[in-house]
């Protein structure tokens, strides 16, 4: 981890990768969109949105922003504090009783 | 410092005396000299005393810790100055038993904290009793209000109640947040705009017992005071007769009754709630109908008598920062009326 | 290679040298200390005794408000600023921090956003809604006055400086690092402003959240905090004090920092257990972030959340004892030599452990119920605040001035201005803890004499004026000793760390040639590291820049539309901000 | 400008995703009191009345796809492709204007059906969000025009494809933020 040099710009994806993400992005988009409108799904919604979202957010900080091959410290950067932002926002529902303990 | 660990755990008999004795002692010294009769340390409720009994095991803990560190402090300060001639010191880089040692010492006595405090939070959640005496209270910038739903009665700043009998209290603000303090009786409640907090205890002995709000509301914060009046049952029942009967209404001819009619048409009567006078119905400021039994006026702040009744209603701000009573012009022989009325109102 | 002007007002308007930087950091607090200590004095004298008349008490108001806000904002963070930039390049052997131009930048922004919020003393309408100014007291309803737009357009600006220093001394310290001083051989102050920078980005940005709706709701009518409209003033409360309680960790780790490098030297011991002061360090700063709602204990969150609350706040006291613990087994057993950094750093330990102790018994929601608005609460955070970071600022300032002047404090004096600030603070506040328990509320211009708490708060007053006179001894001490002063040489100390290896005050590059670092305390292991006979690269200084002054002035002319109801301030200060900042990137400059 | 450093990371970059990390933060509280006063608000409109799902969609979409030309601008610039360079970092900048002329048309739209900043809680808290995320591509849009000018004027090649790589790094935050607020403002209703 000590004083090497830098070595920015090497082993990025080639731009087949960013069309194959960007194919999945979209098409997990379309998905969300008619998710929402398929009244079945009204009881699932929530999960399967969360999920789909989560998977979309992570493709992209994971390809376009490349923490899948940068240095690990860059994603310990960003992760702490979204980390603490995720924590600190379901503390914040609970205690608002937009949750309520035990369902 | 191995020593310090260890000695935390052992409590020889003599210690457990003292246990009681030492925090009243040192709390106390002072305590002793005056009357402090907002003090947190003589309970004189159910709740009260429970918030006191922990503070006291946790005063107990942070007392030993505090000799133990700052004893072990000393020494080392005293015995490790340098000497003249001394050698470099042995280079110790660290020991990890002694570490482990004292990270475990903490947590275990935090577990002798953390239990009871859990549980006294359980208890003191202010869920009211079956029986109690219900009261709303309501803060205002910057008196309190208080009302009795099943008596009928509406009162401010003074809160009767009778000694041994739960009393609930529902609790809500007309405006910012102000906190409802009555040491004595009970531990801090906010009261919070679109919230209604409870508290609950049972006073166990007679007496006034002095209040006021805890959380900063503006200008006269200070000022908002409050007391509460521990009755024996009989006073109590004695009390609320007088705020339940028919209002007095004072002799025709007599200053007071001029007093009447002048407050009918005064400005008065666009803030205050007054029984003797039907079209007294506004709330903005504390109710009147009994204005003349109380021991203080204005929040606590002033004793309830001709010359500061005469000037807070002549001019309430120059008494009390803020006040949102504003100065009356009043002549003065209208205030002298109005001042006997009100004083006849008990 | 053009060197900057060394002299002259040009020279520092423009400097982006981070020892300058720490000069004007240091002067800036300590003018502001002074405010804050002056304005904590008027406090006093009014309190002296029951029904005290000095001051109004909207006056009063205005004071504690600006007393705990100077303090916490203007003083104490700015002073630890002010060693972040004095010590921290030297001792990672740096010959600057990462971006200087950015620190200038964040200077500025402090200092114009200090003024500005002061600026509402000249017209009578200074801040007094707290210093954690609660809605729905400080919304538009209840303070329709310009005295909370001060108080929120100030703490705004000041957040973009304190978040501009947070990204730029993360990167400094550990992307700067000289070769082979690997991160667990960093210095523990470097350390702890490494997590103290950690918490300040993570918690201003929230603050700033909290601060934007209160702004909204005062100067466009929104509602995030008024009730009638559902809004929530406990809302309010949890985003402040999950900023606020990082917060007062932001305050103490750098002095913890400061006192884990003290101790060591004036022992002359490697300091006790350096990876669990590391560690705890860090863990008390992770902590800090899951206990916000123990300053909320009386708002009746419930009994689940308060639980919570209150296990995860005992639990700190876990990791700071760890620290109390290491701090005195590296006294055990060394050769104490008692400078005055020394009784400043012991001073700390003492100090801190009562006001840790206290904090303890208000971990306990139902025994906080007594305490809380209380001066015990008073009490509990001068112990930690004063006695805590700065008794440990002062014992900075003993052990590095000579670093940053080249000249040595007077000891004489320095040992008046211990012994009166020890008594003082003492005589101050610890008194404050029968005040309080015995029934007296913080926040009141006055008090009633049947409380039967006149004297105590006269002998708090007095104290409080003994204080006084020990800061005195300190203004005198340093002004005297930047001409008078003896000189220091290199190594006053004989510290361990790499800022002890260089002239003293430092040349403007720091290090004739970058050190290599081969253990925790190089200098006491190795003495002088041969230094290689041929220097490195050429030396090479950075010219100094006017962009970091013009974009941060953008800022409080922005903060003024508010104030004023020009809306054109708005777009003329943004042009500024816009301007200064393109100015700024495209100006040649190499570090 | 490319100096040895301790981690062998480059300083912007670091600095940057320290920047990153503060905004979760920022972000994460806006989220959190939007989600607080979900169903708080004491008058309409509310959230499922005027959310106009198939329009953000598109916005959504496009956000998706000027994410798409930024790490292709990127790749472009590293190997110096600077004319593909020019016209990703250029449709980079078009794609963000079109996301705002949405969001400029929707909030036109909810303050026509009522919805305003001084509405209810709804409309503060929904405008905060959604307009500071707006104010955040504003910000990108003037980065890639100021990128796409210094491609313009031969400034920008691969020895300072890290300049664009960090204004991506910004862009794809941005974008995820999005992703995000789509999910639990629009869909979660
Ligand atoms: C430097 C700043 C600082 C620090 C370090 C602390 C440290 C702590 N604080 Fe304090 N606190 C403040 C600044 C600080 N505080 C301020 C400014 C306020 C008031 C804000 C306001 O209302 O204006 C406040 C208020 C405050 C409250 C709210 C009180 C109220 O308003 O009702 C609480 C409640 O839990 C609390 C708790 C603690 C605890 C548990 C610690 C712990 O971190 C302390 C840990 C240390 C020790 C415990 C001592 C050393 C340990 C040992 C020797 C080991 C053995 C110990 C045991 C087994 C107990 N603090
Ligand atoms: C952050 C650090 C900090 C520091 C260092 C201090 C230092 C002091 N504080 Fe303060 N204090 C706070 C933070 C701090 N305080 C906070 C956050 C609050 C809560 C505010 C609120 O409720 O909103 C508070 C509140 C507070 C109160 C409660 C007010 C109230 O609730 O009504 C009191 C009362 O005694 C007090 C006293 C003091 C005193 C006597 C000092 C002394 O130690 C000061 C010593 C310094 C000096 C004496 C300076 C010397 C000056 C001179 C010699 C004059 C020269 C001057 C010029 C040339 C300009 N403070
Ligand atoms: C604009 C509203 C307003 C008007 C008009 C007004 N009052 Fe008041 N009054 C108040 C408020 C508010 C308080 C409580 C002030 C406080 O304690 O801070 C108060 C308090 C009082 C009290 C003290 C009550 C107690 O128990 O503490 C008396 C007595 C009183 N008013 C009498 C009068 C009389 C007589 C008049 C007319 C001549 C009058 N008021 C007109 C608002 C008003
Ligand atoms: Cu009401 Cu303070
Ligand atoms: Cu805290």
């Amino acid at each position: 981890m000590e004083s090497a040099t830098h070595t920015e710009g090497s082993g990025h994806p080639t731009a087949g990768t960013y069309l194959r993400v960007f194919a999945v992005l979209f098409v997990i988009t379309v998905v969300e969109v008619g998710v929402f409108y398929v009244p079945a799904f009204k009881p699932l919604l929530a999960p399967v949105l969360l999920t789909l979202s989560a998977a979309k957010f992570a493709l992209v900080v994971m390809f376009y922003m490349h923490l899948k091959q940068d240095s690990k410290f860059f994603t310990f950067v960003f992760g702490g504090p979204l980390l603490l932002a995720s924590a600190v926002m379901i503390g914040l529902l609970f205690l608002f009783g937009v949750f309520v303990l035990g369902g | 410092m191995r020593d310090s660990a260890t000695v935390i755990f052992e409590a020889p008999d003599a210690v457990s005396r003292l246990r009681y004795w030492l925090p009243v002692l040192v709390l106390g010294i002072l305590a002793c000299a005056g009357d402090y009769q907002q003090s947190t340390l003589h309970p004189a409720s159910d709740f009260a005393g429970r918030l006191d009994h922990l503070f006291r095991g946790i005063f107990w803990w942070a007392l030993g810790v505090f000799v133990l560190v700052e004893g072990a402090l000393l020494v080392a300060i005293i015995r490790f100055r340098r000497r003249p001639g001394g050698d470099q010191p042995r280079q110790v880089h660290g020991h990890t038993a002694l570490e482990i040692g004292w990270t475990i010492a903490p947590a275990l006595i935090l577990v002798f904290i953390a239990v009871p405090t859990i549980r006294a939070i359980f208890a003191s959640t202010g869920a009211a009793t079956p029986g109690a005496l219900r009261v709303e209270v309501v803060g205002h910038q910057w008196w309190w209000e208080f009302r009795y739903p099943e008596l009928g009665i509406t009162t401010a700043n003074e809160l009767h109640v009778p000694v041994s009998r739960p009393v609930a209290l529902e609790m809500q603000t007309a405006d910012v947040i102000h906190s409802f303090w009555v040491p004595r009786l009970a531990g801090k409640r906010d009261v919070i705009a679109g919230r209604v907090n409870r508290l609950a205890f049972t006073a166990d002995s007679v007496g006034t017992f002095l209040g006021q709000c805890a959380e900063y509301c503006g200008e006269s914060h200070a000022n908002m005071r409050m007391r509460v009046m521990v009755d024996t049952d009989s006073g109590f029942a004695a009390w609320v007769d007088r705020q339940t009967a028919e209002p007095p209404s004072p002799d025709s001819g007599s200053l007071a009754f001029q007093g009447r009619d002048v407050f009918g048409r005064s400005a008065c009567i666009g803030c205050h709630m007054l029984d003797g006078v039907p079209v007294a119905r506004a709330q903005v400021g504390p109710n009147l109908s009994r204005v003349g039994g109380r021991a203080t006026i204005a929040g606590g702040l002033f004793p309830n008598d001709t010359e500061h009744l005469r000037r807070w209603i002549a001019n309430a701000p120059a008494m009390k920062p803020g006040a949102l009573m504003p100065q009356m012009d009043l002549a003065a022989e209208d205030l002298d009326a109005i001042v006997a009325y009100l004083q006849s109102m008990k | 290679m053009s060197n900057p002007p060394s002299t002259g007002l040009r020279s520092w308007l423009t400097t982006t040298d981070h020892k300058r930087i720490g000069t004007l950091y240091f002067w800036t607090a300590f003018a502001f200390f002074l405010i804050g200590g002056l304005e904590a004095l008027i406090i006093r004298a009014q309190l002296a005794q029951p029904d005290g008349s000095l001051v109004s008490a909207d006056t009063y108001n205005q004071l504690f408000t600006m007393h705990g806000t100077t303090m916490v904002f203007l003083a104490l963070m700015p002073m630890t600023a002010a060693f972040f930039n004095w010590i921290v390049p030297l001792q990672i052997g740096a010959r600057d921090v990462v971006f200087p131009r950015l620190n200038a930048f964040s200077y500025w922004v402090f200092l114009l956003g200090g003024l500005f919020m002061n600026a509402s003393f000249l017209i009578g309408a200074a801040p007094d809604g707290g210093w954690f100014g609660y809605v729905n007291l400080t919304g538009p309803q209840y303070s329709p006055g310009l005295n909370i737009d001060f108080w929120v357009l100030g703490l705004q600006i000041l957040g973009v400086a304190s978040l501009a220093a947070g990204f730029n001394f993360i990167v400094t310290i550990l992307n700067l690092r000289a070769p082979g001083l690997t991160m667990m051989r960093l210095p523990v102050f470097s350390w702890m402003t490494l997590v103290t920078q950690f918490l300040v980005i993570t918690a201003f940005p929230v603050i700033t959240v909290a601060l934007v709706f209160l702004l909204f709701d005062r100067t466009f009518g929104t509602n995030f905090y008024v009730p009638a409209a559902g809004g929530d003033p406990v809302l309010w409360q949890h985003l402040f004090w999950i900023f606020g309680h990082p917060e007062v960790y932001i305050l103490i780790l750098p002095a913890m920092g400061i006192v884990s490098e003290v101790l060591p030297t004036f022992s002359r011991k490697p300091l006790f257990g350096y990876t669990v002061v590391v560690y705890s360090g860090v863990l008390i700063g992770f902590m800090g972030w899951g206990v916000w709602s123990h300053h909320m204990f009386s708002v009746g969150l419930g009994p689940i959340a308060d639980s919570f609350f209150a296990a995860a706040t005992m639990l700190i006291a876990i990791p700071t004892g760890v620290k109390i613990f290491n701090w005195i087994a590296t006294l055990w057993g060394g050769q104490i030599r008692f400078t005055t950094a020394m009784k400043f750093a012991v001073g700390f330990i003492a100090m801190f452990i009562i006001g840790g102790l206290s904090g303890v018994s208000h971990a306990s929601p139902p025994s906080d119920l007594q305490q809380t608005d209380t001066y015990y609460v008073v009490a509990h955070f001068h112990y930690v605040l004063f006695g805590g970071t700065v008794l440990g600022l002062f014992a900075g300032m003993y052990y590095w001035i000579p670093k940053m002047t080249g000249r040595l404090l007077s000891e004489r004096l320095g040992s008046w201005h211990f012994w009166l600030t020890f008594i003082g603070m003492n005589l101050t506040f610890f008194p404050m803890h029968f005040i309080g328990l015995l029934g007296m509320p913080r926040r009141i211009y006055t008090y009633a004499p049947e409380l039967g708490l006149g004297t105590m708060n006269l002998v708090s007053t007095i104290g409080a004026f003994v204080i006084g006179l020990g800061t005195l001894a300190l203004v005198i001490n340093v002004l005297w000793s930047r001409r008078h002063g003896e000189p220091a040489g290199p190594d006053p100390w004989g510290g361990a760390t790499l800022e002890w290896s260089i002239p003293s005050p430092p040349p403007p590059h720091n290090f004739d040639v970058i050190p290599t670092v081969t253990s925790r305390l190089p200098r006491w292991t190795t003495e002088h590291p041969a230094a290689p006979s041929a220097p490195g690269s050429a030396v090479h200084v950075p010219p100094g820049s006017w962009w970091p002054l013009v974009a941060a002035a953008g800022l409080p002319i922005m903060a003024s539309a508010v104030v004023t109801k020009l809306l054109a301030l708005v777009f003329l200060g943004a042009a500024v901000l816009v301007f200064g900042i393109y100015r700024w990137a495209y100006e040649p400059f190499e570090v | 400008m490319t100096h040895a450093t301790s981690m062998g990371l480059d300083s912007r970059k670091l600095a940057f995703w320290t920047f990153i990390g503060s905004e979760c933060l920022l972000f994460g509280s806006l989220i959190s009191t939007y989600l607080v006063y979900k169903g708080q608000s004491v008058v309409g409109p509310y959230p499922h009345e005027i959310l106009n799902i198939p329009v953000t969609s598109l916005s959504t979409f496009d956000l998706l796809a000027s994410s798409l030309w930024m790490v292709l601008a990127l790749a472009a610039v590293q190997r110096g492709d600077m004319k593909w360079a020019k016209i990703w970092l250029l449709g980079v900048a078009i794609g963000g204007l079109i996301f705002l002329g949405f969001q400029v048309y929707e909030f036109t739209s909810f303050v026509h059906e009522g919805l305003t900043l001084q509405r209810n809680l709804f409309g503060a808290s929904f405008f905060l969000l959604t307009g500071t995320h707006g104010a955040h591509v504003a910000v990108g849009v003037i980065w890639m025009l100021t990128l796409w000018v210094q491609a313009l004027r031969g400034r920008l090649g691969p020895q300072n494809a890290i300049t664009v790589e960090i204004a991506g790094l910004y862009w794809h935050f941005v974008d995820v933020v999005w992703i995000i607020i789509f999910t639990l403002v629009y869909l979660l209703q």
